[in-house]
């Protein structure tokens, strides 16, 4: 057991860290003075950041070497991202893509579809969204609406509504899971496919949060037409293929907890600057449990690179570390608010902003009570809810809540 | 023994429901987060037609001569729509004039609210720190109270200190507080447009509430004879005031949050239906019904027993302080994603709690002093 | 609004206070010096007190007249209570008799029950105890298993097992809900009975709790007799007459929270005791919170009370009274321990006891989450949820859950 | 990066599990509360035979050699059955002497168990209380820690205090701490048959935790060389140990719930299948695998980054304290009523919740301790 770099690591990191020191000055300037501003060219200097970075062999690290990648492991990986947030330059711009779609399409896509998106996904030249969630899905990702029907010359016409859709104002594609049959039951009448982000039909609108700020998209699609090429793994086998993407998903966030930004290290910096909070027991309390949740977070991380080094893959219990991170965040932001008044409020604190942030956060991708049914049925092998929607046609399933409601 | 509402009580609450639904509240709150503060309609008028400014002023001087449970009923109703009425700083400003002698003059105008006067609100000293002191600017730390000095002739005074964050200051005629005087509390009331007062309006995340920071020195002000007592009383019926109207958002926040969770369906079931929603709104009907009950014990005690007020008001604050956090959080988790975006009510609602929590000492303060008059009557048994 | 009481309610007080001023010197002495230490003394002592009480008018205050009652209204009986508490003189032995299973009777009792057993039981002479609750049916009393199979001479023969009984051991009768038919849905199939607690066939075995202390007993009933004449209600009509009691326990939980001790005045004045503490900021938040909690139980009870006087019957939502109450005296518990250290877990210590009695009590009468469940329910209109048992025999329930097991 | 088990750990593991299978130690707990404590084993020996007691003695004095995490894993599993061994008095004991260069003679019969240890805990210093101090007899405030006084010749002294509540006091042969000589810590270690020296048997609630109050009065000490880093690691190491050794009770109270949850029927369905009951069982495994993380981060930096030992033993005590008093209330809760029954196995994993949190400083001192520790950091950085 321990935390340091085998000299081979050790190795990796040192190469990491010779790039990143030779091309550093070539990355864009997101923060403090000369930052870039205008959000366009923001985006534009990062794809062509990640396209260096793709180059130097620092962003897909786990991927294929046939498909432009490093074929390493996990623990490099995260080296990489040690070394990047270490040269205080920017990461990828298309984490999604690189993190959870392209892997998708590695494993169930066919050769044509590797041989065509996976180059400039990684190069950054064509950035990609996830189109899985809808308004009456989200915590339910089966019960997705949107309708592909089957056209006479082989295409599907896509027709529906996608929302919770990072980076949607500026992909160039998307993976969206679409129902190709309500006929039968719901899990099985589902479909992955590729979607052109540019194409007439597709509308992409802001949608605002908390903040006023719009973090996520809706996705309209209205009588989208696409070629049979653009099915990902098989007609019907949508959410085995989505399954597959969220298990990156959580991979992700096995990883990425002190990403996000919330730990202990900066929450403690806000409390120790009044020195009448520093000494209050009340305070002390919270603060001390707070951050002892969320350094268990960090190291649950290095617990879940060890099994990923190891080949084992992480089960549903790395959402468990969402839980802790964000409700440690949102108690977190309470404190320190708490402490300092109002002004924590006021429209520039970071403060308000994060506190703003966090409700979203904690319902996107699915609900902590979803989470925790999953977490207690296939970790803790709880039996099951009844479940009302088992076996029925989908289309009957949508009449029924409708009675019911 | 009778805890319930009496028919002009029952009266008065759906008076105050029927003329705050004449405004686009919620619509307006949003609109001027977006910057267009201009949007905020001015409710104030609708106030005085409906004799709200003098509901604790006594009848010989124009008021309605009412007890603090019926204003309690009226902030309810503002808290239930996120109405930005001013009545949070004008009513304990005028209970302080109605319990003073030598303010007969200042209480008419106030009473039919031809004048607006906003409360500074100073917090009694309690079993751990002596001092009577204000809520800080930055930081943790509470400074002391404004101190005032006798400027010769009768009842006149000057004022110098700094209070932040007080609710409704901006735009208010006159203001009424504390400040202490040879070492002593003395009541003081303030123009506004005096001398030496400067009040600078701020919002924060809350865009119903008008706060300002009030920067007195050497202000000139008539000093009260308002018992030491009555001025005490004045921060516990702001937090009296402040624990209605925040079950009023409650109640909002709960009657929104059911009837979404029985409409909404996820893996065919209504979303109401599983423990985890099911619970957790109980849990806000119960903090409700304890803040409710809570109520009633501040609306009986301020003149029924005054001992306890202090007691009553800090346990009201408390519990619906708690109750508005939990249901605020609760009304955006049952709803989704959706309930965190912009063009929904719930962040409104979320906004107000935020910011409601931490003015006026915040609820962590009335928390304190609950525990800090048990330990005082636990010494006294 | 108000406190106080109305005239006719003072004089009522006043009556109250002569008698016991008149009479408190025959009251049995339970506490400090001379206290009777000997169990059964104690029982017999306070049987003969109780008799005196309901003579002085003091038992029973909303029992009608033609059965020994005062005819008054909860208010007086509230009052009633107020002053015995006052005279620091012990209350009724058989609380959960008169304040619940003779209400029942008395509502659904033909007349033979009410003229034979109702003048026992408000005297004290006959102790009752409530004999609903079994192994397999704590939350889900309709699951109750106890078998009552009518003989061809139309008496009812018992075999089964009743659990958390309280005063089992020393009652003379008890009232218990048994299955007449499991042909039938689990609520229609059951039927009301009075039993003989001293009949051969009737075992009762305490029932040790965490404190190791036998606050509730087992009961077993091995082919126990009864005649017709002990159906209480109507045969079949069990789940009704059940219903009439759980309404009477809800009314004394609703107007009881400071009878059981749990107040916010005893709790700060354990933490006023240390110097140290009542200073700590800490310490201080967690009594605020709870004694807030505490003190808003003590007004929700005079609301009940308030509209009980005027004829409304309390709801489900009382309940939530319960859950305030004991999670605030479990949180109170913590507290004082964690203030006192160890020495508050030592085997004489008032905080070691209640700390050992408060999970017993949070399960007892059904778990949270089922009163949680059914306030939900009742009170906020959410809909249920699935219920796997309805309109399915009793017989063919148990023989699946058997099978899923 | 590797955080896993070695082969070596699992082994170790694996036999502790064993070792301990052969004692029926929850007959026996409920037997001592019932009064009849001489049903406890005497565990001690199986200690030996398995090398426990010189876990962390290096292995030129008798010991194994191996560090804090070991330890850890052998506690776990004495938690797991609630196993009445007295390592927490004897592991950070051992590792004071072992840190002390003029402690070797005292080495060998600790590390073979010939003789037994106990650790006389004090608290180091933090960022708000510059003293060393001890767990109070009664009440909240700390005392200082025992004081020393040089008797002469080289390295003996005496030692004066009081320390309550001591972990396996009873029956130690020597005591080790620390103790304030010329406003300096140093390590002591007395024989506990010394004049001056009483200990005070006594039990409070959980039945397998022997406890003493120890007394001294000018009691001959040797004063150890060990460094003030040692002494307070000793106390960080003792956190580290009752945090592991709460997870084993953790992990046994979540199997025996999970296994009630899925066979027990209510309304027709296993309980189990209940969000209530799911979400609070997986709630217990939250907070579980977060206290298993922190143990791998305490043991680590007890060598591998000494300056974040207090951080990280404060941490796993913090969550494997919560993970505890959370697990066993869910452990009786999910029961339902029999699971508040004095024959249950859940009563003793509480009793065990409820005494743990106010031994060794509480939780709640541990909980304080990350604070400071992150605060100072801050300063720092």
């Amino acid at each position: 057991m321990d935390l340091d770099d085998t000299p081979e690591q050790a190795a990796y990191r040192a190469d990491v860290r010779t790039w990143l020191e030779a091309h550093s000055s070539e990355a864009p300037v997101l923060q403090g003075p000369g930052a870039i501003e205008d959000e366009d060219e923001i985006i534009a200097a990062r794809r062509v950041w990640q396209g260096k970075l793709a180059e130097g062999g620092l962003a897909g690290v786990v991927w294929p070497k046939e498909y432009g990648g490093q074929s390493r492991g996990p623990i490099e990986q995260v080296i990489c991202n040690q070394e990047i947030a270490r040269a205080k330059v920017p990461s990828i711009l298309d984490a999604i893509g690189v993190g959870m779609l392209g892997p998708t399409i590695i494993a169930h896509g066919d050769e044509d579809q590797k041989g065509r998106y996976l180059g400039p996904m990684l190069h950054g030249d064509e950035v990609w969204c996830q189109l899985f969630s809808e308004p009456a899905a989200g915590s339910d990702l089966a019960a997705v609406q949107t309708r592909a029907r089957l056209q006479e010359d082989g295409s599907w016409r896509l027709t529906g509504q996608k929302v919770w859709t990072t980076n949607a104002q500026f992909a160039s594609y998307g993976l969206l899971l679409a129902r190709t049959d309500a006929d039968v039951p719901k899990h099985k009448g589902m479909t992955m496919f590729i979607v052109p982000m540019d194409a007439p039909g597709v509308t992409v609108r802001g949608l605002r949060q908390i903040s006023g700020e719009a973090e996520f998209n809706e996705v309209f699609f209205d009588d989208l037409v696409v070629d049979a090429g653009a099915v990902v793994g098989g007609v019907g086998n949508g959410w085995g293929t989505a399954l597959t993407t969220l298990m990156y998903e959580r991979v992700t966030i096995g990883l990425g907890g002190e990403g996000l930004g919330y730990n202990s290290t900066r929450f403690a910096g806000a409390i120790a600057q009044d020195a009448h909070a520093r000494r209050d027991p009340e305070i002390r309390h919270q603060l001390g449990e707070i951050s002892s949740d969320l350094l268990a977070v960090k190291f649950t991380g290095y617990r879940t690179l060890t099994a990923l080094q190891k080949g084992q893959i992480p089960g549903p219990e790395a959402g468990l570390a969402k839980v802790t991170i964000v409700n440690g965040a949102i108690k977190a932001g309470d404190l320190i608010a708490d402490v300092q008044g109002p002004d924590a409020l006021a429209q520039d604190s970071e403060w308000a902003y994060m506190i703003s942030f966090l409700p979203g956060l904690k319902s996107a991708g699915g609900t902590e009570e979803i989470l925790r049914n999953t977490i207690g049925e296939r970790v803790l092998g709880l039996p099951p809810e009844p479940r009302l929607d088992k076996g029925i046609p989908f289309s009957e399933l949508r009449s029924k809540e409708g009675a019911a409601a | 023994m009778n805890l319930a509402l009496s028919d002009e009580q029952v009266f008065l609450r759906e008076a105050a429901r029927g003329a705050l639904s004449r405004f686009k509240t919620l619509e307006a709150a949003r609109e001027a987060l977006d910057g267009n503060e201009s949007a905020l309609p001015d409710m104030w008028p609708a106030a005085c037609e409906a004799g709200w400014p003098g509901l604790l002023i006594d009848e010989a001087h124009g008021g309605a001569g009412l007890d603090a449970f019926d204003a309690m009923l009226v902030l309810g109703e503002c808290g239930r729509v996120l109405a930005g009425i001013s009545l949070l700083g004008h009513l304990p400003a005028s209970a302080i004039l109605n319990d003073s002698s030598n303010a007969a003059s200042l209480l008419e105008p106030l009473a039919s609210g031809e004048r607006r006067a906003a409360y500074l609100p100073v917090s009694p000293p309690t079993d751990v720190d002596e001092r009577w002191s204000v809520d800080p600017r930055h930081g943790a730390a509470r400074p002391a109270a404004p101190t005032a000095s006798a400027s010769g002739e009768g009842a006149s005074a000057t004022v110098s200190g700094e209070l932040a964050f007080v609710p409704d200051a901006p735009g208010a005629d006159l203001l009424v507080g504390v400040a202490i005087l040879d070492g002593k509390p003395v009541g003081v009331a303030i123009e506004a447009d005096a001398q030496g007062v400067s009040v600078e309006a701020t919002t924060r995340y809350d865009s119903t509430r008008s706060l300002g920071h009030v920067s007195l020195k050497d202000a000139p002000a008539t000093v009260l004879d308002a018992s030491t007592d009555s001025l005490a009383a004045a921060w516990h019926l702001a937090q009296s005031l402040i624990a209605a109207e925040s079950l009023g958002s409650v109640e909002t926040a709960l009657e929104v949050s059911v009837e979404y969770a029985k409409e909404r369906h996820t893996f065919g079931r209504a979303i109401g239906s599983y423990q985890a929603v099911k619970h957790s709104l109980t849990e806000v009907l119960r903090q409700l019904e304890n803040g409710r009950s809570l109520l009633y014990y501040a609306g009986w005690a301020r003149h029924g027993s005054p001992a306890e007020f202090p007691l009553a008001a800090g346990a009201a604050r408390s519990v619906a302080g708690r109750a508005l956090d939990h249901a605020a959080r609760t009304m955006i988790s049952v709803h989704g994603g959706i309930g965190a975006t912009w063009e929904h009510d719930a962040p409104l609602y979320f906004r107000r709690a935020q910011l409601s929590r931490r003015l006026l000492g915040g609820t962590a303060a009335a928390t304190d002093r609950v525990a800090g008059q048990l330990i005082a009557q636990a010494d006294a048994a």
